[in-house]
């Protein structure tokens, strides 16, 4: 009984102390509205925004909802942490292999790179490559031309658009092929365990993937075109390049800025990985005969896999969030579409800015989930 | 344990005390002209820094006819137009700003718009500025009028601003394909102009003017002769306390009545003494124009004495720093301009 | 059966500017069992690993099975798939069952079907008598088991060599006795075993001889009796004087 | 193939290839240096590409020249075992040689040598093609203090010193006295520090001239938020983490609802709502500073990272730390202060400094609710319109400074934390 009274009165001091406050901020929050006349409620989000966004990969302008205003916010935002993602995964491995290099140039200049870019403020790096690096790029009609076709101006990257023709066609023809790669996996595992023979699988399979589309283009039913960025003329002095594809600035230094910063991350939990790994276990993969690409893909890689994802994981959900700061350079990501303009435009901020934050919440809880669920599938398991 | 319990019980009563207070305190007299007498200084939001309008010069000193505005509401409410506290906010700020009782008054060049309005707990209380949008491009481009921008022109412009939504209805209008590039802060927007990212720079008229003025070289650009859009800037409260409201909306009346009737602040005092009842009731001399808000007798006086009329305002800060010399519709009805106010009496 | 399946010729090998192994020769013929012996940081760990070259010798021949061991050999892994090897520290995979430990090689090395791969290595788990425990992973048993399994691994490569890189000496007490045991039975089997170990009970029982090792020299060779009757050497005889 | 066998050293003619190789070497190198500093190309007879890649090539062959394992010589074993083990080691060395000669001379010349530090105007800077640092030394004073009057600064300094001494105090408490050492750093320091930013910062009283927050801004501002930042997460967090650990399942379930939401959203989203939103939920009458709001939302943020980082110290101690507490007949504040926590906390210490560090390489967010520490003060300046075009100069400057910082700070944690390694 005694017991029982001890645990149960610090639950209910808590409870009602939470309460307390919540309670405290709602009634204020309520009667502060009432007397200012503001009402409450998410209708708003089928008013016709009338606002346009610079950058959209969907279809949109002013004419559309509030809630389409969202989601072009959204896609912006998720477009800016893939991109970030891929970018950062790919310098973090190779930053990370060579902060474990033999060789002592290669070691200490990726050392070097960690320990710069990690220690300067993300919005710091931000500013740099917007204000100052991408603001320095020549204007569109004094720009040489990088790679050829591609075009780095201060008003944007232009490259070459695809025109597809019957790209539905192109689909199916993938599908088809990623289809008869999980037949011929089976049919290749099965193969194995009855004659012990063994197929290329990764080879057949990215052959397959070239043949299948392959045949499609050959035999006419696809077409593509390239449309290369060409130069016009808007007025005497002021040129842009149209038909092809305009990257904005804003797009280039904020993925340049998260992808630089979040891989000094990426970098040292790959360097944790490997080193995680004992010599022994390589030596013991060698001594039984497995050669050098054997040992890499049957033994340390789903090793250090295991130490590397769950951090890596991490650090793509901080980049996610540290994408928000897309509003402090014009690129218009969820923050500045939806917790910027539409917020000024209706003026319903706590409406708004619950959503937004309810909608990041949502996106991290549920990577956060995903990953407990993988890590306990594939935790090393012990006594 | 019992400590805390007791810290609980004495933590809940005083919410308790806090929240019955707030339901019983719809008194007469205004609850913001009461607490701004009790902290003793106006809050007021206005811009970031716009020449003419509000503007903060190095040692913090803030000048222009918006923050003039805030000046005359301290000088009838405090009895003294220096007793403002300016907060500076981005267009993304301001209306959550007062709405949220962060600001008392919002005097940061908005324009007055339906949905703003009715919409979002805000009441506007008059025109302090006529205004209406337009281009500012660079000289050396030929354009000399909107009608030769082409599909794929880049716009830079505030964001979360009317200005937002005209560029749109007018590139729309014209079918032309365009590139708006928004940024919070004015000063981002005129340095991503300046930099080329933008082909042309579209806000108030007004607010390019003074723009204009603060660029490198203002003579390589020109504002382009139309305009795009009505925008009666004017400064804004909060709904719900209409006293307080109709102090701000009279201090900006008095002071364009005051110029109507010839009384400035050098000569306001003699005023006192004019044979015009209109301009003694101004002065304070007559009537008892102050009751009805809660203030003293002499509060218009005040706003004339220590921050002017509407054209000393105006000439102080917008003729003679060279940004519109030219008055325009900001002229007073008797001279031609628009500017008409209900007579104080 | 006298040509050797091992000869090792004036092998020397340096670490930095510290020489490992000076001048080593050693022929070890089939089906004959060695025990290496001496004090620790005598080079007997190196000796071994340089039989399937996880260790580079600089000067020297050595020859498994008819292959000399150089920079120039390929295919290392056809020699180091007939050499098998125990480690101090085991060295299981511990993100595979010790079912997929056994099996993991005869499928990638040997290309044997997998069903085939998996009833010889749960007749080599048998062996060991670990065969309950197939389907566990490494860190769910004992030292004792996870060293049998380490076993039973390297024999289903079905290897010529076995190399025992002190296979006991990071188990308790009574759990060495069961990978002895295991170890005893294999050389009934007739296997040619190179054995770095501390258990002189061990070498006593199935060694046929015994090499002490000494900075990195091969101090003495001798038939196990004569060893341990009449060492020649007087480290050797103050090394079993202390270990004895 | 035969070709590179002839590139191949023995033992035996090693020191020819050792000359000839070195020459090589040294060519490679000096062409490129002749090519970047001072602009000058001898091989423009060979073809483009050739010409582009001979330094390369050249340096290639004479790394592969000296590439023998143990050739005695002691620095040739050096540079063979550390950054010319393979031909792909040498290659990137090389790479990394050339690339380094290709930058300085330009980063050097723009940096120094051609850059300006003399006047007071941008017209000082015209004229050149290199940095500007007239730029940062007139904007100096507002990127240290913002826009806190000139006259004042004296004010600002002096409490930064007065901090500091108060903060090593406790380095000198000796023995009764250090009983009290947490006490004093927990409650009394963060008391002290505020009265002291209080009345000499803030003024207002004792014949000071009261100076609004809005006005507080660079670096010192960094330090304000960073500093209470930094006491105020500590503890909460502490608490936070006691309370995801605790059996009590209410006040678990609180515990990780607070952790997982303020880990969940972004800082930038919960900056706008205690800067802009934050007065709505509050009695209309009641007032509280931006700049306390602000700070305040940092510090509900952070304690959440800091509370993850403790619970892992909690979780690495073994069970045997709380029987052995248990069976002393401790009760639950007992055990965790005088057993659990010290522990623990010792054990996560890199962790929480990493977690300031990230506090402190926040702090530049608050630029965007409109305060304006270093990054803040660095965009006014640059859109100043008289002295438009020197963003370069300010974003450097600002980044060796937050560099420094944290930098430090890094190395700082790497020493405490191999402090306690080898004490426990």
């Amino acid at each position: 009984m005694n017991l029982r009274i001890k645990s149960i009165i610090p639950q209910l001091l808590t409870l009602l102390f939470v309460v307390a406050v919540i309670g405290f901020f709602t009634i204020n929050a309520q009667l502060n509205m009432e007397e200012r006349g503001i009402d409450f409620g998410y209708g708003f989000l089928n008013q016709e925004s009338s606002f346009d966004v610079q950058f959209s990969l969907i279809e949109y302008d002013g004419s559309h909802s509030y809630a389409k205003a969202y989601l072009v916010g959204l896609l912006n935002t998720i477009l800016v942490s893939v991109l970030g993602i891929i970018f950062c995964t790919i310098i973090g491995v190779i930053v990370g292999i060579a902060r474990l290099s033999p060789n002592y140039l290669i070691r200490n200049t990726a050392a070097w790179y960690v320990e710069f870019f990690r220690n300067v403020p993300l919005l710091l790096q931000i500013f740099f490559w917007y204000y100052a690096a991408l603001r320095a790029l020549p204007l569109p009609e004094n720009t040489e031309p990088l790679f050829g076709v591609t075009y780095l101006t201060v008003k944007g990257y232009y490259i070459p658009r695809l025109i597809w023709e019957n790209f539905d066609i192109l689909i199916y023809s993938i599908l088809a092929a990623i289809i008869s790669i999980i037949f011929i996996r089976n049919y290749a595992r099965k193969l194995q365990e009855e004659k012990g023979q063994q197929l290329p699988v990764l080879l057949i399979s990215v052959g397959l993937l070239l043949i299948f589309p392959g045949i499609t283009f050959i035999t006419g039913m696809v077409q593509l075109d390239v449309s290369l960025p060409v130069l016009k003329q808007l007025s005497k002095t002021s040129f842009i390049y149209a038909e092809g594809i305009s990257v904005p600035p804003e797009l280039i230094a904020l993925v340049l800025a998260l992808s630089l910063y979040t891989a000094t991350f990426v970098a040292e939990c790959v360097r944790a990985g490997i080193q995680g790994i004992s010599k022994g276990q390589k030596e013991a993969a060698a001594s039984v005969g497995l050669t050098p690409n054997q040992i890499l893909k049957l033994v340390i890689m789903p090793q250090a896999l295991r130490i590397i994802i769950p951090p890596t994981t991490n650090q793509y959900l901080n980049l996610t969030k540290n994408s928000s700061l897309a509003a402090a350079i014009a690129y218009p990501d969820l923050v500045l579409v939806f917790a910027g303009t539409a917020l000024m435009q209706t003026g319903r901020a706590i409406e708004i800015v619950s959503i937004t934050m309810l909608t990041y919440l949502t996106l991290s809880l549920s990577i956060s989930i995903l990953m407990n669920w993988y890590n306990k599938k594939i935790a090393i398991k012990e006594k | 344990m019992l400590r805390t319990l007791k810290a609980l019980v004495y933590l809940l009563t005083s919410i308790a005390l806090l929240v019955s207070f707030e339901t019983s305190a719809f008194a007469k007299k205004s609850k913001t002209l009461k607490k701004t007498q009790k902290m003793g200084f106006v809050r007021c939001g206005v811009s970031q820094g716009l020449p003419g309008f509000s503007n903060a010069d190095a040692s913090g000193n803030w000048t222009g006819v918006d923050v003039d505005l805030c000046r005359a509401v301290a000088a009838a409410t405090l009895g003294d137009s220096g007793k403002v506290k300016f907060f500076p906010l981005s267009a993304k700020e301001r209306f959550t700003a007062l709405t949220s009782g962060e600001i008392d008054v919002l005097s940061r060049n908005t324009t007055w718009t339906l949905s703003r309005d009715a919409d979002i707990g805000l009441t506007f209380v008059g025109v302090n500025f006529y205004d209406g949008q337009g281009f500012m491009v660079r000289k050396s481009s030929g354009i000399t009028s909107v009608n030769q921008f082409k599909a794929g022109v880049s716009a830079c412009t505030n964001l979360g601003t009317t200005t937002e939504l005209n560029m749109r209805d007018f590139f729309n209008s014209k079918g032309i394909k365009y590139e708006p590039v928004t940024f919070e802060k004015a000063d981002e927007v005129v340095a991503a102009y300046d930099a080329g990212r933008c082909d042309t720079y579209t806000t108030d008229k007004s607010g390019l003017a003074a723009q204009r003025i603060k660029l490198s070289k203002p003579d390589d650009h020109i504002v382009l002769p139309e305009t795009i859009s009505k925008e009666p800037l004017g400064p804004v409260v909060r709904q719900g306390d209409a006293v307080w409201e109709d102090i701000v909306r009279w201090s900006l009346n008095v002071m364009i009545e005051a110029e109507e009737y010839g009384i400035t602040s050098a000569n306001a005092d003699s005023m006192k003494s004019s044979d015009n009842p209109a301009v003694k009731r101004l002065v304070g001399a007559e009537g008892e124009l102050g009751a009805a808000f809660g203030l003293d007798n002499d509060w218009s006086l005040r706003i004339i004495k220590q921050v002017g009329n509407y054209g000393e305002s105006y000439k102080r800060n917008i003729a003679d720093t060279g940004i519109l010399p030219d008055r325009g519709p900001n002229q007073l009805w008797t001279k031609g301009g628009i500017l008409y106010v209900p007579p104080a009496r | 059966m006298s040509e050797s399946i091992i000869q090792m010729k004036e092998v020397n090998k340096w670490f930095g500017n510290f020489q490992v192994l000076k001048d080593i020769n050693l022929e070890v013929k089939e089906k004959q069992k060695i025990v290496v012996c001496g004090p620790s940081g005598s080079g007997k760990s190196t000796l071994i690993r340089c039989i399937n070259r996880l260790e580079e010798h600089q000067k020297g021949q050595i020859i498994v099975d008819g292959n000399e061991l150089s920079e120039k050999t390929k295919d290392i892994e056809k020699i180091r798939a007939e050499v098998g090897m125990v480690f101090q520290q085991f060295n299981l995979f511990p993100h595979l069952s010790i079912l997929d430990n056994c099996t993991l090689a005869p499928i990638w090395v040997k290309k044997t079907p997998k069903k085939k791969a998996e009833e010889f290595a749960m007749k080599q788990l048998e062996q060991v008598q670990i065969a309950d425990q197939a389907a566990k992973f490494p860190g769910q048993l004992s030292g004792g088991q996870q060293q049998r399994a380490a076993l039973a691994r390297a024999l289903c490569m079905e290897p010529k060599i076995m190399l025992f890189d002190e296979p006991t000496s990071a188990l308790d007490p009574e759990m060495i006795k069961e990978v002895l045991d295991a170890m005893v039975n294999l050389a009934k089997a007739g296997m040619t075993m190179i054995v770095v170990t501390h258990e002189m009970g061990f070498a006593k029982e199935v060694a046929d001889e015994v090499v002490f090792m000494d900075e990195g020299m091969i101090v003495e060779r001798a038939k196990t009796k004569d060893f341990f009757a009449n060492p020649k050497n007087e480290r050797t005889k103050l090394f079993l004087s202390q270990i004895l | 193939m035969i070709n590179i066998n002839i590139l191949k050293p023995t033992s035996s003619n090693f020191q020819t290839y050792l000359y000839i190789g070195s020459a090589l070497i040294f060519i490679g190198i000096f062409d490129v240096f002749l090519r970047s500093f001072f602009n000058i190309n001898y091989l423009t007879f060979l073809p483009d590409s050739l010409n582009l890649f001979f330094p390369l090539i050249i340096g290639l062959v004479g790394l592969q020249m000296i590439r023998l394992e143990y050739s005695g010589n002691r620095i040739v074993d050096k540079i063979n075992q550390n950054i010319n083990n393979n031909s792909f080691n040498a290659g990137l060395t090389l790479i990394i040689i050339f690339l380094t000669l290709l930058v300085i001379p330009p980063a050097l010349d723009w940096m120094i040598l051609e850059a300006t530090i003399s006047g007071d105007t941008k017209e000082a800077c015209v004229a050149t093609e290199g940095a500007c640092w007239t730029y940062i030394k007139v904007w100096f004073r507002r990127f240290m203090y913002g826009m806190y009057p000139n006259d004042f600064h004296w004010r600002i300094n002096t409490a930064f010193i007065v901090l500091i001494a108060f903060a090593f105090v406790g380095y000198f408490m000796r023995g009764k006295l250090k009983n009290y050492i947490t006490f004093y750093y927990a409650i009394l320091y963060p008391i002290i520090a505020f009265i002291i930013i209080n009345f000499l910062i803030s003024g207002g009283s004792f014949g000071l001239e009261w100076v609004e927050t809005n006005a507080w801004g660079g670096l010192s501002l960094t330090f304000i938020v960073s500093f209470f930042g930094l006491i105020f997460c500590f503890p909460l967090g502490m608490i936070l983490a006691l309370g995801r650990r605790s059996e009590l399942p209410i006040i678990k379930y609180i515990s990780i609802g607070y952790i997982e939401f303020w880990r969940g959203v972004p800082l930038i989203t919960v900056l706008f709502m205690s800067s802009v939103m934050f007065p709505m939920f509050l009695p209309s009458d009641a007032f509280v500073d931006k700049l306390i709001r602000v700070i305040a939302a940092i510090i509900l943020f952070e304690a959440a990272y800091v509370a993850e980082v403790i619970r892992g110290g909690l979780q690495a101690l073994p069970r045997g730390q709380y029987d052995a507490a248990k069976s002393l007949g401790m009760g639950y504040w007992k055990m965790q202060i005088f057993v659990i926590l010290p522990q623990a906390l010792k054990l996560v210490i890199p962790g929480i400094a990493n977690t300031f560090l990230a506090l402190v390489k926040d702090t530049p967010l608050i630029f965007v609710v409109g305060l304006s520490e270093v990054v803040g003060m660095l965009q006014m300046a640059k859109t100043n319109p008289k002295w438009l075009g020197y963003a370069m100069e300010g974003y450097i400057f600002a980044s060796i400074l937050f560099w420094a910082i944290c930098y430090a700070m890094s190395k700082y944690s790497q020493y405490l934390e191999l402090k306690y390694k080898t004490e426990r």
